[in-house]
């Protein structure tokens, strides 16, 4: 746990308590935002992407395995997230824990409840053979808002990835790596996180931010605007006109991150 | 799934689940209640404020809270192997988080009050049936609190907003909202939200998940009540 | 660990010296028991067991699955036992310890070794489909003397379980949920566990009694009467006399445990 | 399995398996003891008292044991998984509630007695052949000691009760009954039992056991005697 | 896979493979260095002298260094299970061993240095990439030093001893034979050797493989004294 | 961790200085040496190896099993090794640690590397039928140089193992145990293991030469006198010249340790 001196947090809020913030930014502003894709060659897509000096990969790996009894014709979707050590002095080898995990649930709620992928398209033998998408997020450096961080790399990394041509032959599957064709995408999906710091709701919290808040709200906005998938986390309660707010915000911020996506 | 204006299992659109609380079942732990919402079985146990066992857990200046959710292999249809998952680790987070805004542990440094939600039958909700029946338990165990905290989901369900999904509304519905509020000043202290909702859907959502809310705190009161009551005779 | 008193421990033991109890009984006497039947709709069979304060449940889940290759014609019994911290200040998450290690086999040996579920009736095609019983105990109130409780909730939630009809069509394996019949049983077992305190041997102890045993002694019986399974525990020895004086209680004693299941 | 009152392997009714034990096998532990019976072979080490590094075990008033029952990967027919299985975590616990009433370590506050056995091959009755060996072992360690315990166990086959089970009788028997005594006292420190007895047949079974343990004990007594007059010379 | 002394990536056999390293690239770690050979890509990061929460790695009278490397599941052909495998922790107990003879920290008693490797993406010689860039990351926080450390390994392929094997070349030859040494005093702190080697053939790729590490070191010292530089702008 | 007095390493090293070690050796001498095989009638090959007071029992185990897909016509090796705590007071009981980790594939490393086992003819049916060959080390006295004796115990236990014969009849795998023939090998392998103490290489360490030593060499050598695995291990650094020397040394020493192997 980070033990930030009383004078600082104080500082901190009554900057946010006049619109500003420690780094010049004003309360609905991210920090500089930049994406590569395709920098793993090994994966059929792969993203990394900064947002400020916060730095997550995101790598996707495809395999044909055995769709889910209840759901014979569709592919499945797995999301990772390691929180590895390398990222934060206080984030732990082991296991994943509760922040990891919820990290990894909401990315992953983000992407499936919108139904980005078109997982009806990931069929390749009803009931025997669907894609598998395993989605790994590696964060590298934590300086705060893991989470709209892995959902942008998620999405772009699906958005870059080459699945190849999977068939039924006479010997059983067969699979062509040489001819690929961009993974079937309804429509993509961004999520912005906001923390309440004294009064005031703040988009992409700086580490320290963080630190300092109260309570926290995930918002994944779908690129026709719907809200589709939401989290709080944090001990501190939110009121219902801050949470609606935040709605309004995370909707009309939602194409600004699209466009970062190509 | 809705024909005019009536659910699958004959409810309206803002109606909840028959819903049955009672207070003080377990004789070890400090406070206890059994919650029935629908199919779902909920008992709910609470130890503390005790010293607190896990170093890494322990804070300086006030107690905190631990909470674990678990259901029984038995639970569902499926059987479900016993110990914890990825999704009842969230759901652990998130109820202490939810539970967290309402007790007033300051003068308890050092302390851990544990919160145990067993789901001997799930049907749709468990996460606020189980934060529900907490904060019964947590009021039962004598846990110095502002509020007793309540829960519930609205979601959309064949295109209309409705109140407290089943296990059926909530695998084919659209989307699901669960909350958790304080009745006293309507704070959120649970929000989840899954599924594609409009902004305007989603301010519905909110404003009847928040009715529900209000009125199984009622339920939670009363049994409170009959429980002081029963202590009282 | 409880630390007992040193008096009140004193006073336990020379109320059991005069053949009294803390509770009132004497020391051949059960505490009250009720048991409740069929109350999780989703399980095949379930039962909530109470004596005295203690409270368990145990839920029958049934799976159609491969055998043993060794007994390719027997159904495959599991029994598992979860001492959820909610039912006792000292019970810890995580993996089952040695202590629920040893209540569950304890428990499955009862009904395992008495042949209780006719495993050979549960065979649905010989080396490939056999019911597989999956017994799990959950332990919601810790009042003393699990073991009895357990057993008795098996034998009655295995009493009340409701098989579907399996069979072997063209396109392999039928299931049908709508025709049930009951779970096949040889007979039905009980368990009767006693703890040595001072010189006496006290049967279904409580709580406190168990805190100031010496040493205990499970004993499972059939509905015949047959001594099935038996399990000393604890650290005090035990002498041959006592050991047969409990058996002769246990035979007498389960015909009125077995009457309470219906 | 059982003709004219003679056992598949040739032995009568109430005749033990060939046993072996020897004192002092291993140089790094305390005490050490390998016992061969039929075809089982049993190492069991002992470390102790030490301080107890285990904070939960460590008791003020007095120490404590602690055993480790383990079977090498390769000692039955199909290879068994290292580490710990819920078989050999009860049969850990029950041996040290077998063990423990012998010793004396009221002297030995905060401090524990590390019991290790070690299955190199099974062939029946490993349980007892550990015990046997383990306190074999505790008394080459110099662990003060009111007596050296012996477990032995008696069972039902083709409807006689036998001394001694072997692995062949054991599977294909009908019951099975370990016990642990102390020679001295006659008390009995371990009893399972698996498999329908009638009354009459139980007591009759725990004779048997009883008369195998003292059997038994001689052997023990005569290879701690050996092995002290080896080191006397 | 050698055709007139060239192999099948168009390299001579004593060879790199195309290097490069960047220091810094981390802001939350004391250091941090990235590094590029072939198609590895390594990020190593590390964080220290700070005090040991760990109590069994913590020495009275020095610091310790604790290394973690570990693969990113996304880095290789089959995707790999997150978390430790048998050979990762191997990897990170001799890379531990590779970096510690290097580092002074005598005056840092009771504390820990971490190191941590995430190989982004693997394409043989991973082990020695991450030592080369985990000492980078180390001289990058600050940790005095008496040295850089460097790795590289030397092999067997189609007969010929050949520097810094590529994927391909280390599953198809015949050897492998990974080092790290200090440059100054030219000592081996890594040594690993797979695959039949003669004594000749050894001595030989021992020497290539210290060639090459000569060479790697000059590619550290440059990435350093960029970054100095810059930080002096 | 082993506290060992200053004056006794001092005294160590000394000693070692004028090549003489505690025990009377000289630096590049082995103990007595001793093996023993089938010693185990449940496995398929088994040998126990002393050296001094060091014990290791190695067992294998057969199995037919599927081959990995890269390999379909090669039979499985599996080399795990227990550092059982009865050996050694500063062994825990756990999973695995670094160290045994380390000990396990160092010694499989020397069996795999050098192609001891002639795995092409492990193959019972290509692609779906190989011999698993499940090599598994029990450390029962550690005295020091676990490696060497593990590796000896390895190298004899295949040398003494019996593979069934398997074939494919009408029905699929048959595997007649009673027909059995020698695991074929191609050659065997030995190692020799040498630690630093001040500055002499010193062959086959007890413990307390391992406790005082600065850094260990392990060199596996084949039958042929090839160099087939090393490992340098511990914190200190060695030069060029100790481990040529260690090298030549360790081939010469191989037909000495090859010839305790009948």
């Amino acid at each position: 746990m980070k033990i930030i001196p009383e004078i600082t947090k104080e500082s901190i809020k009554d900057l946010i308590g006049n619109n500003q913030r420690e780094d010049g930014r004003t309360i609905d502003q991210y920090r500089d935002i930049s994406i590569e894709t395709d920098i793993i060659s090994k994966a059929e897509g792969s993203a990394k992407v900064k947002i400020g000096g916060t730095k997550v990969i995101a790598g996707i790996k495809l395999q044909v395995g055995a769709p889910y009894p209840d759901n014979p014709n569709l592919g499945v979707l797995m999301t990772n997230c390691e929180m590895v050590p390398i990222a934060d002095p206080t984030f732990e080898v082991g296991p994943p824990n509760e922040e990891s995990i919820e990290l990894a649930r909401v990315v992953d709620r983000g992407i499936r409840e919108s139904k980005m992928v078109d997982l009806e398209k990931l069929c390749v033998e009803e009931g025997n053979h669907v894609w598998m998408i395993f989605i790994d997020l590696h964060v590298l450096d934590n300086c705060g808002n893991l989470f709209d961080a892995c959902e942008l790399a998620v999405t772009a990394a699906l958005n870059s990835t080459k699945l190849p041509t999977a068939s039924i032959g006479d010997d059983g599957l067969v699979i062509d790596k040489e001819n690929t064709f961009d993974l079937p995408l309804n429509e993509k999906v961004v999520m912005s996180t906001f923390v309440k710091i004294g009064s005031e709701m703040v988009i992409d919290p700086s580490l320290m931010e963080e630190d300092v808040s109260d309570g926290r709200l995930n918002i994944g906005v779908t690129e026709k605007g719907l809200v589709c998938s939401m989290q709080k986390g944090g001990m501190g309660p939110l009121n219902k006109k801050e949470i609606l707010d935040c709605v309004n915000i995370a909707i009309s911020k939602s194409s600004e991150l699209l466009n970062l996506i190509k | 799934m809705i024909t005019d204006g009536v659910r699958v299992d004959g409810r309206k659109l803002d109606e909840l689940r028959p819903t049955k609380i009672e207070v003080g079942v377990l004789e070890r732990a400090d406070g206890s209640a059994y919650l029935e919402v629908g199919g779902n079985k909920i008992i709910a146990g609470v130890y503390g404020p005790r010293e607190s066992y896990i170093r890494r857990l322990l804070e300086p200046n006030t107690g905190v809270i631990r909470c674990r959710y678990n259901m029984a292999p038995f639970s569902v249809d499926d059987r479900k192997r016993p110990g914890p998952d990825r999704r009842s680790s969230e759901i652990s987070k998130i109820t202490a988080d939810a539970l967290r805004p309402s007790l007033m542990l300051e003068n308890y440094p050092r302390s851990m009050v544990d919160v145990f939600i067993e789901v001997i039958e799930a049907e749709g909700g468990t996460r606020c049936a189980g934060i529900t029946a907490a904060s019964v338990a947590l009021a039962d165990a004598g846990i110095p609190m502002t509020d007793i905290v309540v829960a519930c989901a609205a979601g959309k369900v064949d295109g209309e907003i409705v109140l407290d999904l089943s296990e059926k509304e909530d695998k084919e519905g659209e989307a699901d909202l669960p909350i958790a509020i304080m009745p006293r000043t309507g704070e959120v202290t649970l929000l989840q939200s899954d599924g594609n909702l409009s902004e305007e859907e989603f301010s519905k959502a909110l404003d009847l998940a928040i009715d529900g809310c209000m009125q199984i705190s009622e339920i939670q009161k009363e049994a409170l009540k009959n429980k002081y009551l029963e202590s009282m005779e």
